[in-house]
């Protein structure tokens, strides 16, 4: 694997989900060691035995998974093995507030420094997670996959933010699933598959096309599917719905059998949550939730399952995947009663093994290796046996928080092609994404969410991301 | 980070099996406990001697049950350090039941053994619920709870007995459940492995297993999955807390009295050490019934066989200590070359 | 061979042995000689544990006479008051492992019987030097009753505050609850004082039978009880009160332990420990390992031994043979003897 | 999460402080703790005499220095269950050091005693050591890992000192170290005080407590931010293992004996109810000391208000239970009605 980066510029590394990416990351900043081959840094060769080491050389990392300690506070997050110290060795805690208030007025980031990491949501994290690696002011910086759970607005700015180091002649690696960032911000693109360097090009040579068929070695045709829609009943009525932790005010929504109901809004909106209250999750103070002709608004997550709903979470980690039990055992989870499963109370392991084969099949998982344990695979894949644990239900509604989050582009379309065939079959869909150019695509019908309210929706042509974001702000 | 790396796909229906993985699957457990067999053995022939080879079973037996019932508990995520206490109060009341029973008619010895066997049994269960809703609806952290409960039990015990052996027990009920052999196979032998299937059973072949180690491994997961988390959690309880229950009353067979004093902090720290060496995770969701058996196997063969060889009892807890710190740390290593 | 191959002990013996109507006579047992022993006799000893000077001055007892006789020895502990089934299986193992003879400290009264019984099938003869066992299987019985410990320690405080003096108040740190010994010796003590107007048990304390267990409890037992004139109890007990009572400076409260330790001796000899009982502890164990030794060589032998205890107080520990209840200063414990 | 959100601290610009967020930051433990003294106090008088709260304050400071160190290693997510026989060996070795010395020479009495202590508070900090090592470099577990020093520290206690208690030690040993009084206060309340100072420093104000912190909170990030984990998890353990050394130096003046019986399991288990009472997480990154601090004396307190009030011994085992689980459960109730 060969990469440089050349200072001032923007090197995007792009390639599939396990591609590598991450682990060179890993390598680059001391993190693992590398089996052989060298780094140089200004033409000297150097070796990083730690992270400590790489940062005194001016590597910073924003990494994939987060290094944050969510017990602590975001100020000692930010600092984290980086204290500013007194002579005698007695933490400046006067100082170290004084740079963290200003660091975060310069990035233009809104975050209280006292409040607790564990507290904050995804996007908030990942901002902590990006001015932390700004803050030593490095002369590399990486940023893997920095703008997954950002929106338009968070992501405009951090893109102000890697200009501005560019013009100081910072050198910034960057990795992403989503092309269009790569044309707006990359300088040259560097695309590995399978741990290996395949090409790096100009960022404004090539296409979108080029780029796939580069990461994927094989040619590609239309990226978003173009999904005809018949909608038939009404299935999912949401009235009025409130959440008691004030994020959803006054939702009302619905969900027709064969169609795709998107979504979308800024970080932190609350449209997660309307999923999650459309769960039986997040705790409702008001509203009212139909499935059909039931009502279940005080039903409880088991419920919603057993009424024929599944939802999937946005984060796989923490709520989704069994990861040390094998993806058998992860598919099968949520349909253990179902009467092929259970016979005569015992578990039928034999049509287990096969029903999860077959899932698994459908969702083309990579390897496909069903008895090994869910931690071996890749995030995409991850998302896809949890996606195939709810289909097995055979659901009436499926609501999808970011399905796509941190997913690369192959396993995008394979899991818009499953999405497209359980829509022909007449299953409702309620997808939430932060992907604005994916809900448009995907969905029949766009709901936009401003302060957990309902401010808009839109249909057929009105779908355009222009009449999307004029609804993402408030209007003046 | 278990055995992840080899990336042999088979696919359900090809039938290529590496070496390398049958090792893997395997685990260290069995290895360790042949080493053992095979050094003792050679050290003292008389360890491998069918007396010692009975009595070691036979020994096992009641670690193995403890073991059985700790490790659904840690399979959930959890930790029982209730199991010492436990035990003592089942046969404290086992007995105490027993003796009433036969206080009231003498002649009625098989009625008043049942009788005994099932509140004794009961208690143990009952002990386990009392556990269960603590962690599953007072959201008591395992640990504190078994905490509170061990010694609220020992207490109880204690007061029930009143401190002193409840001795005078029928002969029938130390035989029956202790001292009678089936085809020369010991009783409690025969109960251990009764338990050990219908748990296995109830690991691999039923919801409850698959639910139980979809807690321990994630427990919100299993929650939005639509496994009630809370019932299912109770339940791991209570069939621990009854398994806990049946050996506290083979126990009280066994000393042919009720003791308060039964079950004392050895049995809370080994039950957990042979579940840790047979590769039991402390933060729940693996480990293999049939390594656990294993595992309460060596920790007893490993004292058996140091009595044996006449090791002094100071360096038998130091020689314990090491091995099951070595045991571990090689274990580590080999998985993390593996990894590599 | 040294000098204390050569010891006796004042006895009381049970004729006929076990029986409830046996008749107790004054004896003085003395062991037999070396030159009597025929055989290396394989003897298995079992302990509750082996961490207190009390079950060192047991094992100095067994291990010095087997080694005066020349036979083979060893000592295995069970791991504390709460492993009766270790001890059990100690007891399996020692026959099938082909002992000889088995000399022990029950855990329970009633928990070894049956394989006390199944030893005895197998020709496998059991000294009880502890434990109150109850079963009539049992070969030999070397032990005091340790109900006469508290009975003692409560007759001495008869004797020095006699009928009609002033009226005195003690409480008793009894130790581990569950136990038998324990048990007894207070049973014993307050059962003695329990109709004698003039002397009051406050007071039963239970706690661990350590010294930084006890300290606290002591503390807190002064306060809650501020007019008590005896501290009585388990050794450690009063180890610990000799500590709280001299750093309080108070000289006023007598201590009077249940049995003896090397630094409850001490505490006779400067003063700070009043009396205490002691059941020869160390004896016991050669009495034992005697019975065991004469069984199996079928010479004439006292099965049913009550070793006894006496009073030791700050006169006569001047005198008494200290190789009888205590192991040597400066001995180094070992746990086998081949 | 956890009813010790005590770290929402207020902006500082911000000065509207709300009763409810000081309740929170406050967090349970002192309301509780004052309860019990409250409570107390009613039933018995002499429970808040000054002769009590001088005994209580001195009989809580060897567990609050055991809590102490069990906190730093709580905090880094492990967990110490060789506090108790650390705490023994190091009794046992300080002074069989001391009478070694003083046999040398009987008059170099502050020598002797000086060398002992730093010899006890060495084999404190090795035991920690050990521990760190395991636990930092072979990645045992460190449940496992102190699992197994409990028994070999027990061990080489007992070995060392052969089951006896070694008397005979100086009085100067025991006037300087357990029974002296600086301006009224006895000195084991000042040493304890000390460690807590420096233990509060070492914490807050400087990097370790910090790294401290992020290994418990998520090791991983702390390892990706340029933390050397095994290098402070092993700086934790050792540092917890020194003061578990002077802690035992200091129970050995206390007793003015080496015991190897010193600290059993009630030392372990009171230590992590200590800590898990106020509030630290047993999955490590969360506490504070100030809470730990009075955790201990709460558990103290409460056994030494049960004492006054002539309770049963047997029924202050069970009550000791429940206080420990209906705290807990308390907490999380109020916990989880917050985070609505
Ligand atoms: N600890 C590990 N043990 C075994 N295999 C691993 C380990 N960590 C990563 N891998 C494998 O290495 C490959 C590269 O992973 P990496 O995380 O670098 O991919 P990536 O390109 O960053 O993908 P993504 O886009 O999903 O972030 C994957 O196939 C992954 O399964
Ligand atoms: N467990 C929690 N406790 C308290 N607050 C939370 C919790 N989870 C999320 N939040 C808060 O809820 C807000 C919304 O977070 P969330 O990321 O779910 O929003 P969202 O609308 O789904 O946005 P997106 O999906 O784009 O990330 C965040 O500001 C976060 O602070
Ligand atoms: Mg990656
Ligand atoms: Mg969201």
């Amino acid at each position: 694997m060969d990469l440089d980066v050349r200072a001032g510029e923007v090197h995007v590394l792009f390639g599939e989900n396990g591609a590598g990416k991450s682990t060179l990351i890993n390598i680059i900043c001391g993190a693992l060691p590398p089996s052989s081959g060298q780094i140089f840094i200004d033409g000297k060769p150097v070796t990083f035995r730690s992270v400590q080491d790489a940062r005194h050389a001016g590597v910073s990392v924003v990494y994939q998974e987060f290094s944050l300690a969510p017990d602590m506070t975001v100020e000692e997050n930010l600092f984290l093995a980086n204290e500013k110290r007194g002579w005698s060795g007695l933490l400046q805690k006067k100082a170290m507030r004084t740079t963290a208030l200003q660091h975060f007025q310069r990035l233009g980031f809104h975050i209280s420094p006292d409040a607790l990491v564990g507290s904050l949501s995804r996007a908030e994290c990942q901002m902590v997670e990006i001015a932390k690696a700004a803050l030593t002011e490095p002369r590399i910086l990486i940023l893997d996959e920095p703008t997954a759970s950002l929106t338009e607005a968070e992501t405009t700015q951090l893109f102000e933010l890697i200009r501005g180091l560019k013009r100081s002649g910072v050198g910034v690696i960057y990795i992403s699933h989503r092309i269009s960032e790569i044309q707006q911000i990359g300088d040259r693109v560097t695309v590995m598959r399978d741990g290996r360097h395949i090409a790096t090009v100009g960022a404004s040579e090539t296409d979108r096309k080029q780029l796939v068929e580069l990461m994927t070695g094989r040619s590609f045709g239309g990226f978003y599917p173009e999904i005809q829609f018949s909608p038939t009943e009404t299935l999912l009525t949401v009235s009025s719905l409130s959440t008691v932790n004030g994020k959803v005010r006054d939702a009302s929504l619905t969900v027709r059998r064969g169609e795709i109901v998107g979504l979308a809004g800024l970080v932190g909106c609350g449209k997660s949550e309307i999923g999650r209250a459309c769960f039986g999750v997040e705790p409702r103070a008001g509203g009212a939730i139909q499935l059909g002709d039931i009502d279940l608004s005080h039903a409880t997550p088991r419920d919603f399952i057993q009424s024929g709903v599944a939802y999937v979470t946005n984060d796989r980690i923490h709520e989704g995947m069994l990861l040390c039990r094998s993806v058998r055992e992860n598919i099968s989870l949520a349909s253990l009663k179902s009467p092929t499963l259970l016979r005569s109370g015992m578990l039928s392991r034999k049509a287990e093994k096969r029903e999860s084969f077959d899932m698994a099949k459908r969702m083309s998982l990579a390897p496909l290796d069903i008895e090994r344990t869910a931690q071996g695979f890749s995030g995409g894949n991850m998302q896809k046996a949890l996606l195939g644990r709810f289909l097995a239900r055979e659901p009436q509604l499926l609501i999808l928080d970011e399905p796509t989050v941190g997913i690369d582009v192959n396993a995008k379309a394979e899991i818009y092609a499953v999405l497209e065939q359980l829509v022909s079959a007449g299953m409702a869909v309620l997808l939430i994404s932060s992907d604005l150019p994916e809900v448009l695509s995907l969905s029949n019908r766009v709901y936009v969410v401003r302060e957990g309210l309902i401010v808009d929706e839109l249909t057929g042509d009105k779908r355009t991301e222009e009449n999307a974001l004029s609804g993402f702000f408030v209007k003046e | 980070m278990s055995g992840v790396s080899t990336q042999t796909q088979v696919a359900p229906a090809s039938q290529g099996v590496s070496w390398r993985s049958i090792a893997a699957s395997i685990g260290m457990m069995p290895l360790l406990l042949l080493a053992l067999i095979v050094l003792f053995g050679l050290l003292e022939p008389r360890f491998v001697s069918e007396a010692n080879l009975f009595n070691l079973t036979r020994q096992s037996t009641y670690l193995i049950i403890v073991c059985v019932a700790q490790f659904l508990i840690l399979i959930t995520g959890g930790i029982d350090l209730s199991v010492g206490s436990n035990v003592a109060l089942v046969s404290v009341v086992t007995a105490t039941v027993m003796k009433y029973m036969l206080g009231i008619d003498p002649e009625a010895v098989s009625w008043a053994v049942t009788v005994a066997i099932v509140s004794g049994v009961l208690t143990g269960a009952g002990v386990g619920l009392f556990n269960g809703l603590g962690v599953a609806l007072f959201r008591v952290t395992p640990f504190v709870m078994t905490l509170g409960s061990l010694s609220i039990a020992s207490g109880l015990a204690l007061y029930i007995s009143g401190g002193y052996s409840i001795s005078g027990l029928p002969e029938q009920f130390g035989n029956v459940l202790a001292y009678d052999s089936v085809y020369g196979i010991p009783v409690p032998i025969l109960y251990a492995a009764v338990i050990v299937v219908l748990t296995y059973v109830l690991l691999s072949w039923t919801r409850f297993g698959r639910y139980f180690y979809a807690i321990g491994s994630n427990f919100k997961a299993a929650r939005l999955s639509g496994v009630r988390t809370s019932l299912n959690q109770v339940f791991a309880y209570v069939v621990a807390g009854t398994i806990v229950g049946i050996g506290g009353v083979l126990l009280t067979a066994r000393t042919e009295s009720g003791e308060a004093t039964l079950g004392g902090t050895d049995l809370i720290l080994n039950s957990i050490a042979a579940c840790l060496i047979a590769g039991v995770s402390l933060t729940g969701g693996r480990g293999l019934l049939r390594n656990v058996v294993m595992g309460a196997i060596f920790i007893t063969a490993l004292s058996n066989g140091m009595n044996l060889l006449r090791v002094n009892s100071y360096l038998q807890t130091i020689i314990i200590g090491a091995v099951l710190v070595i045991a571990i740390a090689v274990d580590q290593m080999r998985d993390s070359n593996r990894n590599r | 061979a040294d000098a204390t191959d050569n010891w006796e002990l004042n006895v009381k013996e049970r004729t006929p042995p076990f029986s409830e109507k046996g008749e107790w006579k004054d004896a003085v047992y003395k062991p037999l000689p070396k030159s009597d022993v025929s055989e290396k006799w394989n003897i298995c000893v079992l302990f509750p544990h082996t961490k207190d000077p009390y079950y060192m001055a047991m094992t100095y007892g067994a291990v010095t006479e087997a080694k005066a006789k020349g036979i083979a020895l060893n000592v295995f502990a069970a791991g504390g008051y709460t492993e009766l089934p270790t001890q059990i299986s100690q007891l399996e193992d020692c026959v099938s492992r082909g002992a000889d003879g088995i000399a022990m400290v029950a855990i329970s009264a009633t928990g070894l019987n049956r394989a006390i019984a199944r030893a005895a099938d197998q020709g496998v003869p059991t000294a009880i030097t502890g434990g109150d066992v109850t079963s009539d299987r049992v070969a030999a019985r070397a032990q005091g009753n340790w109900f006469d410990a508290g009975r003692m320690v409560g007759e001495y405080l008869m004797k020095k505050h006699p009928k009609g003096s002033d009226s005195v108040k003690v409480v008793w740190l009894g130790g581990p609850e569950a136990p038998r010994w324990s048990k007894d010796s207070a049973d014993g003590f307050v059962a003695t004082l329990k109709d004698v107007d003039n002397i009051e048990v406050v007071k039963v304390i239970w706690g661990e039978p350590s010294k930084a267990a006890q300290i606290p409890l002591i503390e807190d037992a002064l306060l809650a009880y501020p007019d008590v004139d005896y501290i009585g109890g388990i050794a450690p007990a009063i180890e610990a009160g000799i500590q709280v009572l001299k750093e309080k400076g108070k000289t006023d409260i007598g201590l009077l332990s249940s049995y003896t330790t090397p630094v409850v001796e001490a505490g006779l000899r400067d003063g700070s420990v009043e009396a205490t009982a002691t059941d020869y502890t160390a004896a016991q164990a050669r009495v034992a390992i005697d019975q065991l030794v004469r069984l199996l060589e079928e010479k004439p032998v006292a099965q049913d031994v009550d070793t006894g205890f006496g009073i030791i107080d700050q006169e006569s520990v001047k005198t008494h043979n200290r190789a009888l209840s205590l192991a040597p200063e400066g001995w180094e414990p070992y746990f086998e003897v081949k």
